[in-house]
């Protein structure tokens, strides 16, 4: 038996109140966009107010521009498709003078999503980064999972001890507060996130794509000239959702971005009462490039309909079942 | 209640889509070939699936409401979530995957002479929302024997609207008490009132009755306190989660009183005896 | 640009050979069934002639039969589904007397899927399953890998030595070739399989479920009565090809049992090309229970289109792209 | 050649889907309001989606057959995969949502008078497959500016029955070459058999022509070839995957020579001069 469902008391649309804090941060709303789904906003302006969205994450900035990957680059799978751009992006001196002003005058939470290649580009990037941004960045958010690079090593993101240095010298390199983005390809993504939690990072970012892989059998070659890429999509929201849950069970309070295979408010509901603080839209970008508003105001409905006044009431309120009843040979009916 | 007929996979095209009132619609169904859902017996499912790519993977199960012969049958449903929602959609013409009938059905009024549940006994059918397929083709079935003085119908609904096909029993002159919560068609309240006065009554006059109920869970809790508290026979038909509707997955499970915790709703099921329902 | 497919030379459909080798394993057909997709295999009997299959797994067996978890155990998500069943299972006994039997008789292959619930029960496992089989059972699936099993600890699949001793002891225990069952919950899945490899285990089968959640917003709880379940179907089918496609490139010709998400032929295939031996069709049984043959026929058709004649000529031969010609500020064009 | 009108995402209704020989069909869209598209550029592609759930998540890029007017517009494509698949049983009335008019079309005869790409000269339009709408498109426009003659149509295919619309250019006086690998229709051979010549020609009377070539990547790959050997201008229209169509998820790379190694189809093409490619 599926147990009734509790009765909610709806609230007027009104009294809805999606300003909430990721830590140290304010958000006007926890709906933000996801690195390497939003480019550096631009393109968006076209489709809707940017105002509106809670803040963005850019494309992932390296000290030096790079080119990205040979193509294939993409491919569509069963609910979700695999990427290897290749961490393609302007470079930081770029970013700051070309990218970063654009930005700044939206007057959103500024996420500037960045990696760098060997233990040393990291730091110097979080360095220039911070110095450079002037004020106008409000989380560099480090992503230590991309599958895609091939130098700089799968360590950063699979063995705690190795994020928790990089972290540690990243955050001290930077005065904007760091985010670390986890990759979901790891035994244990608890200890990962008690690492960088240690090493000073504010929060945490879950998750990134899964490695995968897709084969044309006629050409008998992977549909990504690099053989992997990474999964994204309606696909993954589940491994998402329970990463999520497992870090914010172990880890009460300290703030989680949840991402992966958000479509709808129902999604980011789902979210935070697995315990993300807030979430990150990616993959739903690229079809609909307005889907950032209409999400906020499915989710804004969906907490008026259950009577959620303020987002952080819903943060991290996964309930369970009752028992049932206990099992006996003998009914107590008959 | 051995399962009647072989199950299989079969496909149908869609004959008819045809919307009731309160948000329910029909779908009729027929294959090319004889199909073996034209023996079901009612409280018997189906498991439905539309062509519907890689999304939507399972089959939605839902009762038979009318097996109208060999080929085509029925059922009843409204929207619920995606599958209901592209099945509400469906045009003559598209096709869809049956596996079925599966699962045990409504114990027959004459079926066991030896005194328990099915045994003449005047069958009590309370039936709430999507739960009145099943009852409704039990019902017709025995209009079908000449006996429609075996059953009465006791039917709830929120609204008048949500009361369905109820021509059909009017028509077949099976006697029917009408419950909505807001009081817009028969008794205002909850069907458990009407099926209250109508134990209590049985028991008065010392009339044998038993129970069949399908319908929402809490009904089904409700129907079953009734019915137990007052030592009558009471069978549920109930909804778990299902993937394969034929007792391969083990998701459906039914915690139960016996020698095991739990039974299979698929295979074991969907119709249980009251008493052995673990809730 | 997308290179143009080679041109392949279509075969006679008689001329494909399904029979293949795994290890030192005959098979009839590479086309197997999953383990808790097929229970023991009576329920497909009515929709299929079984003696066609390449064989199947069973439900997961420990020495003492389980009743599993409490409800809901299963829910559906996108283009895949989430279960907690509890490792149900009639246990060692009841399997050798009422299940092996009726699967004997099938002349397929019959492999065991097997778990304790620590260290001994394993091993008493295997060596009851090795003893009673009295040589009706060609494998002996180790499953090391299940989310949904409390006691028994999540080392066996994560940590490599931990693996490595627990095969070696189930293989000292029993004559019957064990083939372990991976989790694809790890950071480094080569790491598993070598693992596993040197202690003896003829093969692995690639991959378990991966651990996953979905919520119900409206009552705050997960819709699996233990919190997370696992998640198959086509969702998980880049992941599980990425991870056979690791461990095939290194542990080449290490027999590999793929699964994860196959719906048709052309799945299979995509399979065989990234290194699978053999492969096991999971959830599509739920909603198709003949699935097996149609597949069966579809890989025969597309073998015979492509003009592979037989399954081996198909294994581990993903190739590579031809490298883009080297940038150039200036086209040689020009 | 910058875009000529900001793009929108917006819903249209399918109002018919017609079927045309070789497995072809065009669908006819129409949007409620007016829309981008009525001013699209030929070479210039819509992203279309269906309501499809959640699965087939991207939006498939379709060059624009002919912008019929403010609110409609028409593709034609053939099935190729699961989204087309889709399409094709696409029924008058079903919804589907546009993003577009996206990228850069092709040059047009008239549009520089400085000697380069698109100065006047003939232009010779080099079709294969479903390379065809953008160039049919490209003949129409030029045709209702009464410039017939600006230029020629080479147009191959595997077989009569893949050569379609061809009605349109004979109606239209645009001079038309066919050609069919199996000699069906026109010319047999390769399309890059008629158009060989018609270089060749060129090159002797010292006219002045360039290219402009849509179709599979052999073909393209030969038109390549063949314009640049002889130094006549060519432009190719390009296909890669694409996610998102409009410059953000950086999948669909065409490798470029240039400053840098990449250049984006959705958004630096899908048309790119010939020397650039770097294939
Ligand atoms: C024996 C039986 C008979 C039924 N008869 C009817 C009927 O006659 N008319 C009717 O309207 N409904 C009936 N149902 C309920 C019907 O199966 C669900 O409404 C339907 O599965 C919901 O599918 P969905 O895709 O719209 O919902 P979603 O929420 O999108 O479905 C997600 C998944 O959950 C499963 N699921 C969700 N709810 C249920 C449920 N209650 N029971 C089983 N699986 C569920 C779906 O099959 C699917 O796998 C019956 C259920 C059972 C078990
Ligand atoms: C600029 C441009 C214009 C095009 N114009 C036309 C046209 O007018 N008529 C026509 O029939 N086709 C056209 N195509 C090709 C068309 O986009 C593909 O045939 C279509 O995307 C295949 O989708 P599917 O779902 O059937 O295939 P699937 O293989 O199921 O698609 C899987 C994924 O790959 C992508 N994909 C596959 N092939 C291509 C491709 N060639 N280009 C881009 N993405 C691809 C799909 O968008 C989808 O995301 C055009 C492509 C581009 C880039
Ligand atoms: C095309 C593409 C490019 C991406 N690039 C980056 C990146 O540069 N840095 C990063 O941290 N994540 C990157 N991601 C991961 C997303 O930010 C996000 O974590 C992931 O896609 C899961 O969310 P989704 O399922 O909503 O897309 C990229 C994802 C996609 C699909
Ligand atoms: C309901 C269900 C029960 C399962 N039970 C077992 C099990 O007992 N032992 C095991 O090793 N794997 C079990 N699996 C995992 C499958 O055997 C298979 O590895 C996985 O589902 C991936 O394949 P698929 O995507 O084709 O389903 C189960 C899967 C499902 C869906
Ligand atoms: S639904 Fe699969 S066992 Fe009942
Ligand atoms: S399709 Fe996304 S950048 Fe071109």
């Amino acid at each position: 038996m599926s147990a009734p469902t509790p009765t909610a008391t709806p609230v007027p649309l009104e009294s809805v109140e999606l300003a909430c804090d990721f830590g140290p941060l304010k958000l006007r709303s926890p709906i933000l966009t996801a690195s390497g789904c939003f480019a550096y906003g631009q393109q968006f302006a076209e489709f809707m107010d940017l105002r509106q969205i809670g803040g963005l994450s850019t494309k992932g900035i390296s000290p030096l521009p790079r080119h990205g990957n040979p193509l294939p680059r993409i491919y569509e799978t069963a609910s979700g498709m695999i990427n290897s751009i290749g961490l393609e992006n302007v470079g930081c001196e770029a970013f700051l003078t070309e990218k970063l002003p654009f930005l700044a005058d939206l007057d959103v939470s500024v996420w500037v999503n960045f990696f760098g290649t060997d233990f040393e580009t990291y730091v110097d990037c979080a360095k220039t980064l911070s110095e450079g941004g002037e004020g106008r960045i409000d989380v560099l958010e480090m992503n230590i999972s991309c599958p895609n690079i091939k130098k700089g090593g799968i360590e950063f993101g699979t063995v705690p001890e190795v994020a928790h240095r990089l972290t540690k010298a990243c955050v001290e390199a930077s005065e904007v507060p760091i985010v670390v983005k986890l990759t979901p390809n790891v035994s244990d993504i608890v200890a990962m996130a008690q690492a960088v939690k240690e090493a000073g990072a504010i929060g945490v970012s879950l998750i990134n794509t899964i490695t995968a892989m897709a084969i044309d059998v006629r050409s008998r070659r992977s549909r990504i000239a690099t053989t992997y890429g990474g999964l994204s999509g309606p696909a993954i929201k589940p491994v998402a959702l329970r990463m999520v849950h497992q870090v914010a069970k172990a880890l009460p309070g300290f703030p989680i971005c949840g991402m992966g295979g958000i479509l709808t408010g129902e999604d980011v509901l789902e979210y935070f009462i697995a315990g993300a603080h807030c979430v990150q839209l990616g993959t739903i970008n690229f079809s609909e490039p307005g889907a950032a508003l209409r999400v906020t105001r499915e989710l804004r409905e969906l907490m008026a309909e259950l009577g959620i006044e303020r987002v952080q009431d819903a943060v991290a309120t996964l309930g369970g079942y009752e028992a049932e009843p206990a099992h006996a040979e003998v009914s107590p009916w008959a | 209640m051995k399962r009647a007929v072989a199950m299989a996979q079969f496909q149908v095209e869609v004959v008819a889509n045809r919307a009731l009132t309160g948000g329910y619609f029909v779908l009729e169904l027929a294959s090319e070939q004889d199909n073996a859902v034209g023996g079901a017996q009612p409280g018997q499912f189906v498991m439905l699936r539309g062509e519907w790519g890689r999304d939507l993977l399972n089959g939605r199960a839902f009762s038979v409401l009318e097996a109208i012969d060999a080929r085509r049958f029925t059922v009843m449903l409204k929207v619920f979530g995606r599958g209901t929602g592209k099945m509400r959609e469906m045009q003559p013409g598209e096709r869809m995957t049956v596996t079925g009938p599966l699962g045990r059905g409504f114990p027959q009024p004459d079926a066991q002479p030896d005194g328990g549940a099915g045994s003449g006994r005047k069958q009590l059918l309370v039936a709430g929302g999507v739960g009145l397929p099943p009852l409704h083709f039990h019902a017709r079935r025995l209009v079908g024997r000449g006996k429609a003085d075996a059953v009465e119908m006791f039917y709830g609904g929120r609204s008048a609207a949500e009361l369905v096909l109820t021509e059909a029993l009017d028509e077949w002159g099976v006697q029917t008490v009408l419950a909505t919560d807001d009081g817009s068609r028969g008794v205002e309240g909850r069907v458990t009132v009407p099926l209250t006065a109508r134990l209590d009554a049985a028991a008065e006059a010392g009339e044998a009755v038993e129970i069949l109920a399908c319908g929402p869970t809490p009904m089904l809790a409700a129907v079953r306190e009734l019915g137990l508290a007052r030592g009558v026979p009471t069978s549920l038909c109930l909804e778990e989660m299902m993937a394969c509707g034929f007792g391969v997955c083990l998701g459906c499970a039914v915690p139960v009183y016996g020698p095991k915790p739990y039974k299979y709703c698929c295979t074991d099921g969907p119709v249980f005896d009251a008493k052995e329902v673990r809730w």
